[in-house]
C-alpha cells in the first residue's frame, strides 16, 4: 500500500498548514484518532484554496496533500466528481483496477487504490475528503445565506 | 414410512446434524422433539465455528494486521447475512446480543432513557399479552416498575389466540409500545401482526415483534412486518448459543440512547463525557460474541439455502400429522390450536392427570426428548388452570417417523401410570 | 534461542494453538503479539465446544431429559470450575455474562436500582481511575448522567501509575463504589489493590475490580483482593468469545435488584408480578451462553494444569526481555512502567513521529501483528498527550524469538519511514 | 427410578388433606411448577400430624405421603435425623448405595435414591420436606412465643 507517491506526499505535504477560508471543520477517526482541521475558501463556485493541519498515520496525511493538489483551483461541480471518483476507488476493497480515464481524474490519488484493499485504512485515506465535504456544504450555506441576506 | 407431502429430505438432512447420532439409555437413538428450546447445530455451522478459531481469531474493528482484518470481515459479513435473511432495509439495523432477552431488555430500557416522543414514564402505558415468553414479560414489568408506565396484555382465547376484542381500548392514545409474540412457544399459535400493527400506527404507538419462534420456522420479512423492533435468538435456529439478534428502525436506533456502555459503542471517550457510535455499533458494548456470529451467519446459509418456505411448508406437514395423532391419544388434550392453521411446530399438551414430568421421564426413558414445566410462558398455564405441560417441537430434521414414536411413548406412559 | 529463567515449554505448548500456525503475506508465520486484545484458543478448548455441540447440546435447567440433564451439569460444573480458578468462596456468586464490559455494566446497574445503602443518587460519588478501559469508564458515565451522582477518578503520574495522593480526598464519605482495573490494558501498570481497597472499606464504598487484564495471566484471588465484585472475560484467557464473569459477594447479589428480565432469571411469573430466582440465575436472564461457558470451563482447566503462578513468571521473564530489547530500538518510548515489576505483559510505545498505524501496517507485512489505536482507553492517550500507541503484548505461548521479530520490524519500519 | 413403592405412594397417597394445624405454608417449586400446601401439629416435641394438599409429579407427591408415614408420631429430634437422612440421599447424584443402617432410618423413603441421579427431579423429591422443615419453624416459633407470652 506504501507506493513511493503516497510517502513523497506524507514527507513533504502539498498546502499544509491554515490559511483564510470561507469555513473551517474539524474531523476525527474516531478509531485510531487521526484528527484534521480544514478550511476552504470559495471565489464563487471556484476553489480558491484547501488549507489544512492535523495529525494522523501517512496514509491520512499523504490524502490530504492530494486533496489539496487536485482540487485547488478547480469549479466545484469538477472537484465533486473527483471526490466521487476518490471514494468509488477507495470502497472498491482492491477490486478496481484504475483505468486511464480513472488516473487522468484522479492523478497522484491513484496511489492509493492498492489501501482499498484494508478497511481499516479507508477511513484515514477518506477523512480530508469528508472533511473537504462537510467544510464546501457549510461555506456555500453561509455564501448562498450571505447572498440572500 | 409415512408419506406426507411437503416434506423435506430428512434423510439428507439429519446426516448434517451430529447430534441426531447421539445415542442415550441402553442404545436407544435420541428423539430429539425439543427444538422450540434449541435447535440441535449443523456440522457446517460448527465447521464455520472452528475455521474462526483457528484461523481467524482476532478482536475485531480495531486491528490494522491481517487476521484482524478477516475477523473483521467475518463478524461484518455475518450481519449482512442476517440482513438479508430477514430483509432489513439496511445492515445498519442489525444489532448482535446475547440472545433474544437481551433483545427485548435493550428495546425496554431505550425507551425508558429515551427523550419524547418515545420515553416511556409515568403517564403512558404499555402492552403486551397474556401468552409471551417470560423474556418478554420481565423486562416490561421491571419498565412499569422503574418509570410508572402501567403494563396491560391481550388476553386469550379459550382455543389459544390473542383476543383482540377489545384492541381499541387495550392500545389507546396513552400507548408508547407494544411488544408481542409472533409465534408462542407454549401455544405454538401464530399470531395476527397486521390488526395490532394497524392500531399501534393510528395512535402512534412503537411495534416490538418477539420472532424467536418465528424467524427458525418460516421467511421473517421486518419490512412486510412493518413493526419498529424485531427480536430473535440464534441458538433456536441452527446457531450457537450466546448469540441473538435485534432489528431495530433505522431512524429508531439514531434517535435512541445506548444501554450497555463501553469499548466499540462509543466515538469518542474522555473523561467527562463521551460520543457514541452510530447504530448498530452503539448498541453493541465490549467485544462482540464474534465467533457466534460467524456461526450464526453459517447457519442462516444453512437454512437459506435449505428455503425457509421449504422448512416452514415441512414443518406445516409435521405439525399436521402430529395434532391428528396426537389427538387419537386417550385423554390427551392440546392446549393451543387443535389444527396446523395458524400455528408453529410446537404442541403443547396435557395427558389425563399425569403430571408432564413424569410423562417427560418416561419418554426420556424411551429416548424421546420432550420438554416438560410452563415453558417459561407460566400466565398460559395460569390462564388454562394447568400446572405445566409436555412440549413437543418439531424442526427441520424432524420426520413421521419420530411423531409415531413420540405417540407409541404417550401409550407406555398412559400404562404405566394407568 | 534466547534462554531466560522461568519460561515455559513454548514448543509444546504451542501445539495446542492452531492458530499460532496461521501464515500470513507470502509463507509469513504469524508472529501473534495481540493477546490483550483477544488471546488465541488451545485445541482443548474447540474439542470441549465441538463435543458439547454434537453431543450434548440442549437448553439448560428445565429439562428432564438425558441430554438437557448432562448439558445443566456442564453448564453449571464450568461455574464450579469458575469459582475454583479465581477462589469463590461459593459457587453462587459466580455469574456469566456476555463479556466483561455487560459484567461491569451490570454492576453501575444494579448500584443504579438499588435500594439503600447501596443506592447510587445525586448526592453520591462514582470514583473510578484515567486509566481506565472505556468499558470500565462509559458504564459509570451512564449512570452518573442517569442518577445525577458525581464521577470522580485517580489521575495518572508520568511513569505511568496511578497517582493515589489525594486518595482522602477523592474516596470520601460521598463514595458509594470505586470501579478500576487491577492491571491495565494500554500502559500494563498493576495497580495496587490494597491501598484503595483499604480507604474504601473506611468510608463503607463498594470496591468494583476489572480484572481482564489479570484474570488470564496471574493467580487471581478474590478472597484475597477483599473486592466486592471482580469483572472478567473469556475471550482473553484462552476462552470462547461471547463469554465474561461477574463474580460478587453473597449479600450482595442477594440485595440487589435484578438488571436484565427474563427467562431463567425468575422464580415465578405472573402477568402482575414477578419474583426472582436466587443469585446467580437472577442475573442470567435468557438463554445464557451455555457452550461459551463450557468452553471457559474448559480454558480454566487448562491454564490450571499449566499453573498460573508458572504463566505469570512467563510472562514475566518475556515482559522483562520485552521492555530491555524495546528500549535499544532508537525513538523508542514506552507508555507506561519502563521496568516489568508490578506491570503486566502489554507494552505501549511510539516510535518517533511515526504514526502507530504506519507501524503496525509495515509490522504486518512481515507477519508481525501488534495492536494501534488508543487501545479503548482514549483518556490515557490524552493525559500523555499523545494520538494513539502500538501495543505489543504477551501470553503463555510468547516467545523471546517474537520479541526479536518485534525489534527487528521495528528497525524495518524505522528504514522505511526514515 | 419409578419404584413400585413410588409409584404406590403415589396412586394412593398416605395422610394426603388438609387438617387442623399449627403453622402452614405453601411451596412451590418454580422450575415446573409443583406445588404443596402443608400444615403441622405439635404435641409439645412430638409431631403430632403433617397434613397435606398439593399438585405436582409422582415424586413431589409420593415423597410428601412417604414423609407422612415417617414423621407423624416421632420426636422432633428424630425427626431432624430423618430430613436429615433423605437430605443427603437426595443430594448424593446416585453415587449413595444406601445401607441397612440408612434403611432403617428412611423405610420406604429408601426407594428414592434411584431419583438422586436425576437433578432436575431431585427438588420435586424434597419439596414437602422442606416445607415441613420451613412449617416446623414456624410452629415451633409460635409454640416458643405462645409460652413466652
Ligand atoms: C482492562 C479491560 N477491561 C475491560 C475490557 C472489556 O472486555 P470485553 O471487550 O470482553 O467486554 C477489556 C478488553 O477489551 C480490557 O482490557
Ligand atoms: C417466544 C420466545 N421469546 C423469547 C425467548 C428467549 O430466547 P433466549 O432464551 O435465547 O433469550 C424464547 C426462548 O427461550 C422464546 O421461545
Amino acid at each position: 500500500m506504501y507506493q513511493d507517491v503516497i510517502l513523497d506526499h506524507y514527507k513533504h505535504p502539498h498546502g499544509r498548514g491554515l490559511r483564510d477560508g470561507d469555513a473551517e471543520v474539524h474531523h476525527v477517526n474516531p478509531t485510531c484518532g487521526d484528527e484534521i482541521t480544514l478550511r476552504v475558501k470559495y471565489d464563487g463556485s471556484r476553489i480558491e484554496d484547501v488549507s489544512y493541519e492535523g495529525q494522523g498515520c501517512s496514509i491520512s496525511q499523504a490524502s490530504a496533500s492530494v486533496l489539496n493538489d487536485l482540487l485547488v483551483g478547480k469549479e466545484l461541480e469538477e472537484a465533486r466528481q473527483i471526490q466521487e471518483t476518490f471514494l468509488t476507488l477507495m470502497q472498491s476493497k482492491g477490486q478496481l483496477e484504475p483505468d486511464d480515464a480513472m488516473e487522468e481524474v484522479l492523478e497522484d490519488a491513484v496511489a492509493f487504490a492498492g489501501v482499498s484493499k484494508y478497511p481499516a485504512r479507508v477511513k484515514c485515506a477518506l477523512l480530508s475528503w469528508m472533511a473537504w465535504k462537510d467544510a464546501t456544504a457549510q461555506a456555500l450555506g453561509e455564501l448562498a445565506e450571505r447572498k440572500t441576506a | 414410512m409415512t408419506f406426507l407431502p411437503g416434506l423435506l429430505d430428512t434423510e439428507a438432512i439429519r446426516k448434517d446434524f451430529p447430534l441426531l447420532d447421539r445415542v442415550v439409555h441402553d442404545g436407544k437413538k435420541i428423539v430429539y422433539l425439543d427444538s422450540a428450546a434449541t435447535s440441535q447445530k449443523p456440522r457446517q455451522v460448527l465447521d464455520a465455528l472452528n475455521e474462526y478459531y483457528e484461523q481467524h481469531n482476532a478482536n475485531v474493528h480495531r486491528g490494522v494486521y491481517l487476521v484482524a482484518e478477516e475477523a473483521t470481515a467475518l463478524y461484518e459479513g455475518a450481519r449482512d447475512k442476517v440482513a438479508t435473511f430477514i430483509n432489513a432495509p439496511s445492515r445498519d439495523e442489525v444489532i448482535f446480543t446475547k440472545n433474544a432477552s437481551e433483545s427485548l431488555n435493550l428495546v425496554a430500557n431505550m425507551l425508558g432513557w429515551a427523550d419524547e416522543p418515545y420515553r416511556v414514564d409515568s403517564d403512558t402505558e404499555i402492552v403486551i399479552t397474556e401468552m409471551e415468553h417470560h423474556s418478554n414479560i420481565v423486562p416490561w414489568q421491571l419498565l412499569a416498575q422503574r418509570t410508572g408506565a402501567k403494563l396491560k396484555w391481550f388476553g386469550l382465547t379459550d382455543d389459544g389466540r390473542l383476543d383482540l376484542s377489545n384492541i381499541d381500548e387495550i392500545i389507546n392514545e396513552k400507548t408508547k409500545i407494544v411488544s408481542f409474540t409472533l409465534v408462542s412457544n407454549l401455544l405454538g399459535t401464530h399470531n395476527p401482526v397486521e390488526a395490532i400493527v394497524r392500531r399501534a400506527q393510528q395512535v402512534g404507538a412503537l411495534v416490538c415483534i418477539d420472532a424467536s419462534q418465528a424467524a427458525p420456522h418460516m421467511p421473517l420479512d421486518v419490512q412486510a412486518l412493518q413493526a419498529d423492533f424485531v427480536a430473535f435468538t440464534g441458538h433456536k435456529m441452527c446457531g450457537p448459543t450466546g448469540i441473538g439478534v435485534l432489528w431495530g428502525r433505522q431512524e429508531l436506533l439514531e434517535d435512541l440512547p445506548p444501554f450497555l456502555g463501553g469499548g466499540e459503542m462509543i466515538e469518542t471517550v474522555s473523561m467527562h463525557s463521551s460520543t457514541y457510535a452510530p447504530a448498530p455499533h452503539k448498541f453493541e458494548a465490549g467485544t462482540p460474541p464474534i465467533a457466534q456470529a460467524v456461526g450464526l451467519g453459517a447457519a442462516v446459509d444453512y437454512l437459506s439455502a435449505i428455503g425457509m418456505d421449504k422448512i416452514a411448508a415441512h414443518e406445516h406437514a409435521i405439525t399436521e400429522y402430529a395434532v391428528k395423532r396426537l389427538l387419537e391419544v386417550p385423554d390427551l388434550r392440546i392446549i393451543g390450536p387443535t389444527t396446523a392453521e395458524d400455528r408453529g411446530a410446537a404442541i403443547s399438551f396435557v395427558l389425563g392427570d399425569i403430571h408432564p414430568h413424569d410423562v417427560g421421564q418416561v419418554l426420556d426413558e424411551e429416548g424421546i426428548a420432550v420438554r416438560v414445566g410452563h415453558h417459561c410462558a407460566r400466565p398460559v398455564c395460569l390462564r388454562y388452570g394447568i400446572p405445566a405441560t409436555t412440549r413437543a417441537s418439531f424442526y427441520l430434521y424432524s420426520t413421521p417417523a419420530e411423531v409415531d414414536a413420540l405417540v407409541d411413548g404417550l401409550e407406555h406412559v398412559r400404562n404405566f401410570f394407568g
